[in-house]
């Protein structure tokens, strides 16, 4: 099954919000990333893109459909900060398993899923295993659940970072769990979205590059908050704002209690 | 054949010092929590637990000095936090974590339960897991390259299901893979929230998750898998995780945990009377 | 996304000469018939067909001169008799059987579905069929000799099932691999006894078989799998297996059998008509 | 798991019938191979095996679980001409399918599978896929299905052979569809019962023997009938007969329509 093209934004008419907070400015940019039609993948504790899933379904992508490792195509009754419960397969068509998640993606039928780790380099390694040495950890880290094979099988990858910080965007990370620098991966990397700016790969060197900074966020800001050098287009375009439509799905119906917040 | 053992403490009596576990549910869902915790009253040491994702299931067995070795691909509490013995006894040296990827064990899992000695498949390349996990093999057919990972094959798989007859026909609601977990086992131990004829289980086969010719015990635990929820019949016990992990910080005061949720209530009624879940007489 | 054809000839279209196909169900029961005969009309030709064991869906399009090579493990009518076209096409030298076992196939079909180059499997050793399927390989993992067999990844895979809804989730119910079937090929063509809404699909997610981002197209053929059976819905039609037998005995009289049920009938409806099944407007 | 030890027959004690038909005997006779505990399996178009697993199920092996590719402990209303059929799903504790049932036998889970052929040779070798050249078959048969797998996969072996004849018992098969030779399957290669007689092999030697003649069968009508050289132990004793209790459950609960004979 190929992909449809990416079309322009449907809402490009639609009314910009201007009091939105920053967890809904970056669900709304993460649902943006998603494409009608895709079959799409989410992680454990992935609660912002669990919301931006459902937000992207509401929206401009009424056929996109959810694999997660509950169900298919759930219709979860509230928001939680577990992203692996059986309340996200509410609803589905179709009960599904950890193996089957991994085999669809490994069969080529996830076209696209959302990943986070602890710390991320230029070349779009992440790091979710352990900070400092390997061996002899100063924080031992959960592990990167199915990352590892993931960014193998998953057709286009968008990673979220809700804390932009230098420490976090290291030139190299402590320990590669998630691969970003393999030739299969590189191609699949699509964008980074954080608190600050949203970033993708150059295709030639695979360097990570600045895309848009978020509203009020400034180059210089987003340069001193990684600690590497980002490649730097000409012009940077500030990202879109959220739509009065999508906050306001966010607020009423999606997630009226605010667990956004907790999962950044 | 009649499998059904009269309570927990039996059913634990089957796990050895020593023995390879796995272990049903996730984070927050369907984890054996009160076959674990007579597991623990018994002072089984040394198991080597393997996961593809948990939690609570694992750090509480880990916090109990149980366990030798865990091989996994992620343990924590997702938006909760870390999981503290977890993290303790590996920062501290004191824990052998073999990290893997979720489905990289799934398939050694599988691979047992097919009976086969490895499973291929695809990913790790570029990850250091790959230079971790050096049972792993690469093998090239024509011109891909696939892993092939070592079959695992536990002595022991602890889950905590819906409801079964006592010929150990195991039902389920909800996502679930736990019919390879069992198979791939030598020993099945299954604690179920109610155990039903076996005409009520011929009624809905599409449920059934692991048959009785594979399931070695059964044993009737309802809110068996308290803290932690039951698909589509009780949530998981938010309060409780928090106090779980507010009591992990510290070893000592772990052991507080420990002392009053673990070894204080002697069997499974006393901890459901504790903690105010006893199905009314 | 709305994945329903309005007939039969449109689902058939999508069935190219030279396809590789697989087929749901068994000798008697959950054959797409009413999807094959709609193929056989449309003169498709050359078509690789890969079962593990099947009979008449098989046997009437090597009938029908579609098929130049069939993969499988079995063909024929069990306690019914031998399939007649196929034997005889097989003994005039006119059709390439590629004969192997049935977990051989499946397990080729199930990597497919996974998306891998091969599986693995224990068994064949000692058979004439491990001459024959050369494209099948030993391998030694430590001492352990396993065989590895190369996916099959079909163009097309034809299922007749229960029931879906507009968008293309699959239900059946009893015994079936048509999840590991559809998900092995490209183009994935479905048959229902029933179009059902989604809010029906999301009431009973135990009994989806393929979801519908897996599928490709359904169409609405009630009593589609006759002359074989639907589990639970249906039985198969002995008296017609009988004729079907009795009129395979020569391949002119074949002919007949074909212009009657399936080049005279120009529509599923009237074939459903011609044989008393139609059901009532 | 381990096998339970064959139990001496529970029938000793109970009245015999002297008025079966050699359907009956042969169903009675398999039915005697199965041990109470087993986990039993058929193939595809094994009447005659179905009615012996539901006739030892009754009888002397209540614990006994049939796996077929329909469902686990199947409770069909009635016989049939086809084996693999949902109705042999009827009432089953859970659903099976094709690739799983072998999946169980892989993993060593099914102690006994009952297989037949159009020919077999003294070393238990059989043909179920061809009659003369292999390239250029006088006769196309169907295939084996899952022999050449289950032949390494499961515990214990039964065949179930309804026409002695020598030209069904050559020298040598035309193609081994089923190995009987093969070093994994030798020990595993149990009995072979007969419309004539029951056999079993040489541990040593892998030679078939002859273990018991049918009543009315002499040991030289067995030899006449077989394409090479039986073993023979000093003394044939006389097939045991099938029990009152056997034949009224065939006739009355399990084949009242007389399915059995057209399973031969």
């Amino acid at each position: 099954m190929t992909e449809k093209i990416e079309t322009s934004t449907a809402v490009s008419e639609a009314a910009y919000v201007q009091d939105y907070t920053l967890d809904e400015l970056m669900v709304a940019t993460l649902a943006r990333t998603i494409r009608d039609g895709n079959t799409v993948m989410h992680g454990v504790a992935s609660m912002i893109p669990v919301m931006a899933i459902q937000l992207a379904k509401a929206t401009h992508a009424p056929d996109m459909v959810c694999v997660n490792l509950e169900g298919v195509d759930f219709r979860p009754q509230r928001c939680y900060l577990t992203t692996e419960y059986f309340a996200l397969g509410e609803g589905a068509v179709q009960w599904m398993s950890l193996p089957r998640m991994f085999e669809h993606a490994q069969r080529g039928r996830i076209n696209l899923g959302f990943f986070s780790g602890a710390q991320i380099d230029r070349i779009g390694n992440m790091n979710t295993s352990a900070l400092g040495d390997y061996q002899q950890p100063s924080v031992r880290l959960t592990g990167g659940a199915g990352q590892a094979i993931l960014a193998h099988t998953v057709g286009r990858i968008v990673m979220w970072l809700p804390r932009h910080e230098s420490r976090r965007f290291p030139e190299k990370v402590d320990f590669v769990t998630f691969p970003g620098h393999h030739p299969n991966v590189k191609k699949r990397l699509d964008k980074i979205v954080t608190n600050l700016a949203v970033m993708g790969f150059d295709q030639e060197t695979g360097y990570m590059k600045l895309i848009s900074t978020h509203p009020g966020v400034t180059v210089e800001q987003v340069q001193h908050n990684t600690g590497f050098e980002l490649l730097m287009p000409s012009e940077v375009p500030e990202t879109e704002l959220p739509t009065v439509e999508q906050v306001r799905l966010l607020r009423e119906k999606i997630d009226p209690e605010g667990v956004r917040k907790q999962g950044m | 054949m009649n499998k059904v053992l009269p309570n927990l403490d039996e059913a634990a009596a089957l796990v050895k010092d020593g023995d390879t576990i796995t272990i049903s549910g996730a984070f927050f869902e369907q984890a054996p929590m009160a076959l674990i915790r007579a597991i623990i009253r018994r002072g089984v040491k040394n198991l080597k637990v393997v996961v593809a994702a948990h939690g609570i299931a694992v750090d509480i067995l880990v916090g109990a000095n149980s366990v030798r070795t865990v091989t996994g691909a992620y343990v924590g509490f997702e938006g909760y936090g870390l999981a503290p013995n977890f993290r303790r006894a590996v920062e501290e040296g004191r824990l052998d974590f073999q990290e893997s990827a979720c489905f990289a064990i799934a398939s050694a899992i599988r691979a047992g339960a097919l009976g086969l000695p490895f499973m291929p498949l695809k990913g790790l390349f570029g990850s250091d897991l790959e230079q971790v996990r050096t049972e792993y093999r690469t093998f090239e057919w024509d011109d891909e390259e696939v892993l092939l990972v070592p079959a695992i094959k536990p002595d022991v798989c602890l889950v905590h299901a819906h409801r079964a007859d006592a010929e150990g026909n195991v039902q389920t609601r909800g996502s679930s893979w736990d019919d390879t977990l069992a198979e791939a086992a030598e020993r099945i131990i299954v604690t179920v929230e109610e155990i039903v004829s076996a005409e009520e289980i011929r009624r809905t086969p599409e449920f059934t998750k692991i048959p009785g010719f594979v399931t070695t015990a059964v044993v009737e635990a309802p809110r068996g898998a308290h803290p932690t929820g039951c698909p589509f019949e009780y949530d998981f016990d938010e309060a409780h995780i928090k106090r779980y992990l507010e009591m992990g910080k510290t070893a000592d005061e772990f052991q507080n945990y420990l002392d009053e949720y673990v070894y204080g209530p002697k069997t499974h009624d006393d901890y459901l009377l504790k903690m105010g879940l006893a199905v009314p007489a």
